[in-house]
């Protein structure tokens, strides 16, 4: 394994002291326990949106900290929820007395870490649970499906709303209506390395890739031979219309989100693979986002998502956002 | 039970042996439960009970002062601090059930399994999650009801049940934690926590035996 | 050979499709010739920025084009330089009648291209080349020095000026001014892949890296044992403080960044070391960029770039942009 | 010269032939010209050309349709417009300059000889360079000189010396293009345009030999 890092166990303090400095006007970075949290936190009457989980998945969720979207990210250990300490002293530094917002990915980890913290936490704190991954069915597997790609649309639409005065129970309707209304599947040419392990999580073939994968590496629905854009495109975009029951002419937001190896150039292409395929569906494409931003450390592929939007929630995805990693 | 834990060693040196115990088993098996969660997790288990014990080891001296019960709340709330994921939670609630249970070090078999009722109702609610789902609970729970029953060999029963009972997650489907996203495909591999479920116990018993 | 695509052949169009797709509003795709412009374009009495090379170096060039940088950008083939006829016809589109000023980063491809076209376009045309990587010495090599991650500042800084109305010859001598005022020096983990080609430019150890890469996988300084970042931030800055000839108390802009395959954990983790070896050398990071600008496919590894600031410098750094890619 | 060009076809089939020869050979060699460019620039050489002569085969009945200048002329821009890179502006501005140099096919070694320099001239003009720079030039200007000389056998002597030529770059350390940037390092490898360079020499003299 060659990364560039120190160690694996100073990698993460070091990267949120860069992402910190680098930042400086934007966010506040605390390292014991370790959150970040908007610079001009907290906004007093304003509901304040905490999200988080295992490190690895940069931009999200530090990234997306600051107007608009997030007010306090909590990083936990690579791919290791985050401990409920630092969620409750995140929720404190940001509370501004309207309640807090809770946006968690459906992870027995990160869902039990995240719930001893609202115990703990005073005052109203509510959850959305993400679980947009339609890799694994949910009727199968009680743990319910991932939260993936989409957890970052939840997390600026939701935010926009809350930074124009929602109230804690209309956010959080609003973030299991966009949550509901979204799917997601991923794809991986090569594993992720985790950095403390030291090899690849798994092995594919030179000729092999994992259709469905997770965002830690688990596997999704079968190892298949490598596929061309326009199939993958098509498979992807086929379950998540067929999940999402998206009819002909409706709107959706597509992100065509990489895991964190695989270079925009080939990001673009499979978004037009996917355009196309929307097309085929009848499905029309009014907002995209492409790019690196749910990602699986050093993990080469992508996913797709569809996110059903009236216009409501095109307005509030297109609201002023001002976070490291997202910005318009 | 052939040993009264009290008989062993009581109050601090007790929870003093069972830090060391209980550490010294997982960082010995740190890269094999890793290992373990790789092939149907995300091949953390072993870092992240690690991080947890090492926290506790680190203050060991600390938590043997206090009375028994406290020291195992203590041990809860360090390992939920500490650990993360899955396994942080669920043990830490384990264990600060298991310490509210009762101020004293347990003198009888009664009430060691009175704790570890505690500790498994616990998991169960924090988990939202029983036996059959593929997690450590299939380790704890069997092993808890060998005892409940009153053997004559308290160890030896804890010893054995844990042992088959970890085998037994082998051909289950998982349906709860992060393996439950495999679906069909988890089955074929043991469960990382009740791996470690299963090393903790085999600890104890070494403690209680004063090995 | 893994990649996202459905052929080598047809990759590059397929991605200018879709980036024309995500960013319908923001630029216009032409592709044949192939050449990206401002959708605003030709801006009338304004000087006109046009830049390119082999594609792989995605967001550069046309994720940069757009309000406050680039009118236009030229993509050749991966890691080829465009064609005169590209970038004739692209200096033809946004030409306001107030001069172009072509960006050239200093490759024997690219200069000749980017010389032939300026001979054949009508009109005032001037060119900035820029060649900030300091891994390879000038004056042993005729060549002269390879134009790097710094490029992206002096299109950004440029660009900024060419937008409040700065003249063509004032324009130049600020690129140059930019240009001479930045190093870089870049580290390989990986090789990259050119999907034409299908297996991996060099070949590299597992406990290898190349110091001193190139952004097409030219060979660097050395090939060397893996360092930390620590190291490796040493290096290259200690390297750039001499080149560039910073003064203790100088301030810069720092930028880090990542070549394609490298997270962004990591990238913020060796911009912390790169942060503190500035202080070490006394120089004042005023400015930051992290994140994957000047890429090299999917390889793994990063550069880091330091640019002297002075007052304007960093306002014209500050001033507005709005393109695919950079926007504040 | 044992055939003189005018003997071996005329007009538009002499450049059908000529462009047929240098299109085989470049795609013939392809593989052999990224491989040559990997070890000492970006791997794309190969492809560069085949991009150009690809272009240039395609538009073959239109440019045979042209006076013998004007179709060198136009095979010139085809390259500059198709292979980028920088063989595209030296190749394209080679063929460009040499096809200036008249209208009509060559008659004699001496015609021959004028347009190679005119070429020459083109190439060290747009690629600010000259020999011992490591690049196509050190096989164009060798060859050039060799047939200024009027040899005996003028094919086996460009053939000779283009071959030569190429062998002496190995050693070279490169001052131009991509190579520049390895410095010493780019010694010990043939350079890729002064293999093209040698592959097209060869392709023109199998047709000038009727071959
Ligand atoms: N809902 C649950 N109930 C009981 N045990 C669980 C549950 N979810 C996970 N586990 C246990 O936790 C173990 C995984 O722990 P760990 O790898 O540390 O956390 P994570 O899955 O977050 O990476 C599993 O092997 C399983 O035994
Ligand atoms: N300045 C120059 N003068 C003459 N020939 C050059 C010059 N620069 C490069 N070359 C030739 O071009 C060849 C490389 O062509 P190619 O690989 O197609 O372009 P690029 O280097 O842009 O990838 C070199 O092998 C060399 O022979
Ligand atoms: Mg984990
Ligand atoms: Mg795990
Ligand atoms: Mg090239
Ligand atoms: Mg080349």
């Amino acid at each position: 394994m060659k990364k560039l890092m120190n160690s694996p166990d100073t990698l993460l303090t070091e990267s949120l002291r860069g992402f910190s400095a680098a930042h400086s006007g934007l966010v506040t970075v605390r390292l014991d326990p370790m959150f970040v949290t908007r610079a001009d936190a907290p906004r007093k009457g304003k509901v304040a949106l905490v999200s988080g989980g295992g490190s690895g998945h940069e931009p999200m969720h530090a990234g997306f900290v600051g107007m608009g979207m997030l007010d306090a990210a909590c990083p936990g250990q690579v791919f290791t929820s985050p401990t409920p300490d630092q969620i409750v002293a995140a929720i404190e530094a940001v509370d501004g007395g309207a309640g807090v917002l809770l946006i968690v990915k459906n992870y027995a980890g990160d869902v039990m870490n995240f719930e001893m913290a609202a115990e703990i936490a005073e005052g109203a704190v509510e959850t959305v649970l993400t679980n947009d991954d339609v890799a694994v069915e949910a009727s199968t597997h009680s743990q319910g499906r991932r939260g993936v790609a989409a957890t970052v649309i939840v997390e600026k639409i939701v935010g926009a709303a809350a930074e124009r005065g929602d109230d804690l129970a209309a956010l959080k309707a609003l973030g299991e209506a966009v949550n509901a209304g979204s799917g997601t599947m991923g794809v991986a040419l090569t594993s992720c390395t985790v950095p403390a392990v030291g090899r690849p999580t798994f092995d594919l073939a030179e000729d092999e890739m994992e259709m469905g994968i997770g965002i830690h590496g688990e596997p999704g629905r079968r190892r298949v031979a490598m596929m061309t854009a326009d199939a993958i495109a098509k498979e992807i975009v086929g379950a998540v219309v067929e999940d999402v029951k998206l009819a002909k002419g409706e709107e959706v937001l597509l992100l065509v989100n990489g895991m964190g190896g695989t270079p925009l150039l080939e990001l673009y292409g499979l978004y037009d693979a996917a355009l196309r395929t929307c097309g085929d569906h009848g499905v029309a494409v009014a907002r995209s986002l492409v790019g690196n931003y749910c990602t699986s450390l050093d993990m080469a592929g992508a996913s797709i998502t569809l996110t059903r939007l009236d216009g409501e929630k095109a307005a509030l995805w297109d609201a002023p956002v001002h976070t490291a990693a997202m910005r318009w | 039970m052939t040993t009264e834990p009290s008989e062993v060693a009581s109050g601090d040196a007790l929870v003093t042996a069972l830090i060391g115990a209980v550490h010294d088993t997982i960082l010995a098996h740190r890269d094999e439960l890793c290992d373990l969660d790789r092939a149907i997790g995300d091949a953390d288990h072993g870092h992240n009970m690690a991080r947890g014990f090492e926290a506790v080891a680190a203050a060991s001296d600390e938590i043997a002062a206090l009375p028994f019960g406290k020291a195992l709340q203590k041990i809860g709330t360090t390992l939920v601090m500490k650990v993360g994921g899955a396994s942080g939670p669920l043990y830490g609630s384990a264990l600060m059930a298991a310490g509210k249970a009762g101020e004293d070090a347990p003198t009888s078999l009664v009430e060691v399994v009175a704790r570890l009722e505690a500790a498994v109702d616990a998991v169960k609610q924090r988990g939202k999650s029983d036996v059959g789902a593929k997690t450590m609970l299939d380790v704890l729970v069997p092993v808890t009801e060998a005892l409940k029953a009153g053997p004559a060999d308290p160890l030896a029963t804890a010893r054995g049940t844990a042992a088959e009972a970890l085998e037994a997650t082998r051909p289950m489907v998982a349906t709860k934690g992060r393996a439950a996203f495999l679906g069909e495909r988890s089955a074929g591999h043991l469960d990382p926590g009740a791996r470690s479920s299963e090393l903790i116990i085999d600890a104890v018993c070494d403690v209680v035996e004063g090995r």
